[in-house]
């Protein structure tokens, strides 16, 4: 175990990265792996507190986090392979049906 | 010693690869130093002593998110989108929102500087020989005390899972 | 799926059209075999272009000779003796149980299953060592000739071929137990490229294709050739025309075909083995059309003689060629992997299609 | 001390263990791998009526080696519009997973590889799935048709599969209770009962589903030769094909242990607790040594020499097996000895009758059809095992709260799964029987005529 705030750190790190490639990057898969890494980001914070409470509630939730991430890549990805198949793109500022 | 190693071993690759799965054209790129990410941070999870979490990350995220992503990249074909720009150009919006939230993580790691005894830098852990069995102590917590979040994961996934079903579906 | 596709046997290349894996269309483009076997003929004479009928379809060699000599004795009007034609019965039939374990072997390779391939070469092999020790060949045997046969039967022909009659009753037996009631061979072959008997007159398909959509039509039987009106067997029939009833009629035929060699070693009757004929073959003008029921299907031979020593004009109606046309309707609607079943049940060899 | 080494030192004392294992399981497994791939080629050749490889060292015993040799100076193709990076990786990818996957499995009481971490069994059956990653990559960086096809195929298919195969495994674990591997085997031995007669129906379905993640036949679609050439290794050669190769010969070596850890009693041997049995400890001296004997009987009966003395190398070390195995078990103080070589000698026997089965199937049985295989999967094998999964629950409530026999609640709840199965079997032929009706061929007039002529 390291002193907690070396996780903070990391965990910073990588939200930071994730958030820069949600706001940046056009591909929307780009945009949903970034949110992914955001969650992970957060489920590092949850698991080290966790171990220095020696409390196992941080990693029920770190799990929930993991089951959430999985509920919505599975819906994101669904949507995408809807929106391709109707506009044959993945970019996210071409997706302006409701512009009409 | 070890534990120091290992820590910024893992550190970097997950940073390392992030970085670079942000700024690749190819978006299966993107994914491969995700999932690399990924790993890194079930390394870390590993070293936290968390392992239920560290073999629910290889599962669910690795072999299980991580091929949706890249079953649906390889459907969605990019050749053409590859040589597309890649970049919106809210370049600075991006840059003032990690300042702003360096700046806040930064003045708190310094300010916990000023508390003697308890700092974030300082380690304070439970030892780890005194930990109770990981799979064991989880299953009391989602099974005890978070039933009703169980519970409510669960049918969130439900509901996930049918409607990726509707929304991918062919409209017939 | 192009020529080299591993599962087409040959060099049969098909054009897919596809909707997703399903095929909504397929155009064979064949003809990367071609040889000219019928413009070869017309500057052969009668007897030196016997050896090339065997080179069409190369795994049932015997087959394609005895419908030459047959048809070409039909046009010289002579007839081999009861002797030559009762060999010649027992080669052919030798040779259908061969051509349907190299079908059955490959078939069964197509659609996943290893192991029937080794068995049914493992019984080819005797048919073939019978071949080599009759005439000398094993695969392109030349073994008749025209009015009769080329070789008197050797001393324990009927000896070999009765034992191998024996034997193989219990190696269809095995065939039998790997794969007729097993459920994913079963899965994979019924239902799957049904033909009707409309279809199949329609497209001219004929022997075990047509047979196993329940139309009951052997030439064997329709129009006896060779001693085969001294035998009895049965002709088996299918009824729904799909992949599975072809099998299941190819394997009743193997065994038919079995009994057939047996009834025929118990009295090969003696005498000469070649008829009257001249050393130079000169037909009278004139034409004739004869066909036989190869293991593929009818095999026939349309010969226009115009008095000399070479014939004018032939054409061959070979089996597989006019079997492969059925493919497009059969696999219409299917799996991509439904079209290897499918090309695999036609049993169709390139050397003949393409000639 | 000098302070920058003791750390070192310190490191090495504590896993030195673990280290040598590691090297171990690199340095070994491709060879068994390799000796693997020649058992399967012989044993096909035996039930084919052939010989197999005969050319390389006696009876082709050093044709492994000489067929790696050959993939490691094969010349490394890479196709013009690969993506190289990932090219490379991929291949890399699937082996690691499966070797990684190695080290959480216990050949035997006593040969444990990594420490017995608390998620055992999820670790290996987590990393191994990993190798599913370097299949879809491959087939995506060869940019080839065939490869793509196959490796969407094979993701669908190995998807489908460890759910079913999942949720198989959960079955045992309800009644280990735990995912420690040494306790599962422990569980069984309190048990009495190796856990297959407990829930055979689980172990059916992750016999089934182990076979299709390992793409063997009858489930080999992702590199179906008929079909599509070579699925995604169509486009690699070389020491990256060798590398796949590996992955799944080693996947079927963690398969094979994963089942027998959870469902065959692991390194039990046969009735551990009935005491007149126990003349079964002294079996794997007695098997060895009988072998051994064999081999000398037929050595004086080989043609050639090299062969003799083939007979005779392999006798010999029969016995060496044999006197290690057997020598504890007579000297008093070596009898500490014993479980930990009985119990790794039964490992390894169930292990290879479990690979021996799968090799059995392949030679017996056809090929499914893609759709096919995935009806199988998603409308008998998966609700099969929820309805397992279930049924176990239940049986175990029934007798933890009820007071039931163990063997009565274990056999309603196979009752009830057997009820479920038939019920699922005749949907399907229900469902198989309106499809072949209501699909009639689609007619479209053929652009060309390719007959002309």
């Amino acid at each position: 175990m390291m002193p907690i705030g070396y996780y903070l750190f990391l965990s910073m790190a990588l939200f930071l990265i994730g958030a820069i490639g949600v706001i940046t990057r056009r591909n929307v898969i780009v945009v949903l792996m970034s949110i992914e890494l955001v969650l992970n980001a957060a489920n590092i914070n949850l698991v080290a507190f966790s171990r220095i409470f020696g409390d196992v509630a941080g990693q029920v939730f770190a799990l929930f986090i993991i089951a959430d991430a999985a509920a919505e890549a599975a819906v994101g990805l669904g949507i995408i392979i809807a929106f391709f198949r109707n506009r044959e793109t993945v970019l996210e500022d071409e997706m302006d049906l409701l512009k009409w | 010693m070890l534990d120091k190693i290992i820590f910024f071993f893992f550190a970097g690759v997950a940073i390392l690869s992030a970085a670079m799965m942000v700024t690749r054209r190819n978006a299966m790129h993107s994914a491969v130093f995700l999932i690399t990410t990924l790993l890194a941070t079930a390394g870390i999870f590993l070293q936290l002593r968390a392992e239920f979490i560290f073999i629910a990350q290889v599962i669910v995220y690795v072999a299980g998110i991580m091929v949706l992503f890249i079953f649906v990249i390889m459907l969605v074909s990019l050749d053409v989108a590859v040589h597309e720009m890649q970049f919106s150009r809210q370049k600075w919006v991006a840059l003032f929102v990690t300042l702003a939230l360096a700046l806040e993580v930064g003045v708190m790691l310094w300010s916990s500087r000023q508390v003697p005894g308890q700092g974030f830098l300082l380690p304070n852990a439970v030892p780890a020989g005194k930990l109770p069995p990981n799979t064991e102590a989880l299953a009391h917590g989602l099974f005890d005390a978070y039933l009703l979040p169980f519970e409510i994961a669960s049918v969130l996934l439900l509901v996930a899972m049918v409607g990726a079903v509707v929304m991918a579906k062919k409209r017939t | 799926m192009g020529p080299q596709h591993p599962s087409t046997h040959g060099v049969l290349r098909v054009k897919l059209k596809l909707d997703g894996e399903r095929v909504r269309g397929t155009e064979c483009v064949i003809g990367y075999l071609h040889r000219g076997v019928e413009k070869i003929a017309e500057n052969r004479t009668y007897q030196q272009f016997a050896p090339y009928v065997d080179r069409m379809d190369y795994v049932a060699a015997v087959s394609n000779g005895l419908g030459y000599c047959e048809a070409v004795e039909k046009l010289l009007n002579v007839e081999a003796p009861p002797r030559a034609k009762v060999i010649r019965t027992i080669m052919t039939e030798l040779q259908r149980i061969a051509s349907h374990l190299v079908w059955l072997g490959t078939h069964a390779l197509d659609i996943g299953a290893l192991t029937p391939l080794f068995y049914c070469f493992r019984e080819r092999e005797e048919i073939l060592k019978i071949f080599e020790k009759y005439c000398g060949a094993r695969l392109t045997t030349h073994a008749f000739r025209i009015g009769g046969l080329q070789y008197e039967a050797y001393d324990s022909f009927e000896k070999d071929v009765e034992r191998f009659c024996k034997d193989f009753e219990r190696h269809i037996q095995e065939y039998v137990d790997l794969l007729t009631g097993n459920s994913i061979w079963i899965g994979r072959t019924r239902n799957v490229g049904v033909l009707s008997a409309e279809d199949c007159i329609a497209l001219g398909a004929s022997g075990p294709v047509l047979r196993a959509s329940g139309v009951k039509w052997d030439l064997r039987k329709a129009q006896p050739y060779a001693a085969y009106d001294q035998y009895k067997f049965e002709i088996p029939v299918g009824v729904n025309g799909d992949t599975y009833d072809r099998y299941m009629v190819r394997m009743e035929e193997m065994r038919q075909s079995r009994l057939i060699c047996l009834q025929a070693i118990e009295n090969i009757p003696a005498g000469a083995i070649l008829g009257k004929v001249g050393k130079v073959l000169k037909p009278p003008a004139g034409e004739i059309y004869h066909s036989i029921e190869a293991p593929k299907g009818i095999l026939g031979y349309y010969i226009v003689s115009d008095g000399t020593t070479q014939p004018y004009r032939v054409r061959i109606r070979p089996p597989s060629f006019i079997n492969l046309q059925a493919l497009d309707k059969m696999a219409r609607g299917h799996l991509v992997a439904d079209v290897v079943a499918i090309i695999g049940t036609l049993d169709i060899v390139l050397g003949e299609v393409d000639r | 001390m000098n302070p920058t080494i003791h750390p070192v030192l310190a490191f090495l004392q504590t896993w030195w263990v673990e280290l040598v294992c590691g090297v171990v399981i690199v340095a070994v497994v491709p060879l068994v791998a390799g000796y693997l791939v020649l058992l399967e080629r012989k044993l096909m050749a035996d039930m084919q009526a052939r010989l197999g490889p005969m050319r390389v060292g006696p009876h082709g015993l050093l044709q492994p080696i000489a067929d790696a040799l050959k993939l490691l100076i094969k010349e490394d193709i890479i196709p013009d519009h690969a993506d190289k990076m990932i090219f490379w990786l991929a291949p890399v990818a699937s082996m690691t997973a499966a070797l990684t996957a190695m080290g959480g499995i216990a050949f035997g009481p006593s040969f444990l590889v990594a420490r017995d971490i608390n998620v055992g069994l999820l670790f290996v059956v987590g990393v191994s799935s990993m190798g599913l990653l370097g299949i879809m990559l491959g087939g995506w960086a060869s940019n080839s048709h065939y490869s793509i096809m196959g490796s969407l195929r094979s993701t669908a298919q190995l998807v489908s599969y460890e759910t079913a195969g999942g949720l198989a495994l959960i079955s045992g674990l309800l009644l280990a209770g735990t995912l420690k591997i040494r306790a599962i085997v422990a569980a069984q031995e309190q048990y009495g009962v190796w856990f297959v007669f407990l829930v055979p129906v689980a172990f059916f379905i992750y016999l089934v589903a182990s076979i299709a993640e390992t793409n063997r036949a009858p489930f080999d679609l992702p590199e179906a030769e008929s079909e599509l050439v070579a699925g995604y290794m169509t486009e690699y050669s070389g020491f990256r094909w060798a590398c796949y190769f590996l992955g799944e010969y080693s996947n079927m070596i963690v398969v094979g242990a994963v089942a027998t850890t959870l469902f065959l009693g692991g390194w039990l041997r046969p009735f551990p607790h009935v005491r007149w049995m126990n003349w079964l400890d002294a079996v794997p001296a007695v098997f060895t040594a009988a072998v051994g004997a064999y081999c000398v009987y037929r050595a004086g009966k080989q043609p050639v020499r090299v062969q003799v003395w083939f007979m005779w190398g392999v006798a010999l070390m029969c016995f060496a097996v044999a006197l290690i195995l057997g020598v504890p078990l007579l000297a008093a103080p070596l009898k500490f000895m014993v479980p930990g070589l009985n119990g790794a000698f039964w490992f390894l026997l169930k292990i290879s009758g479990y690979i021996y089965l799968f090799m059995w199937l392949r030679f017996t049985l056809p090929r499914y059809r893609f759709d096919q295989l995935m009806h199988l999967g998603w409308y008998i094998l998966i609700p099969l095992a929820i309805v397992n999964v279930l049924a176990v629950g239940m049986a175990m409530i029934l007798e933890m709260q009820y007071g039931w026999n163990r063997w009565l609640a274990m056999l309603l709840t196979t009752m009830i799964t057997l009820a479920a199965a038939l019920y699922l079997l005749y949907l399907n032929d229900k469902r198989a029987a309106a499809a072949s009706l209501a699909a009639p061929p689609p007619e479209e007039p053929s652009t060309e005529d390719s007959y002309a002529g």
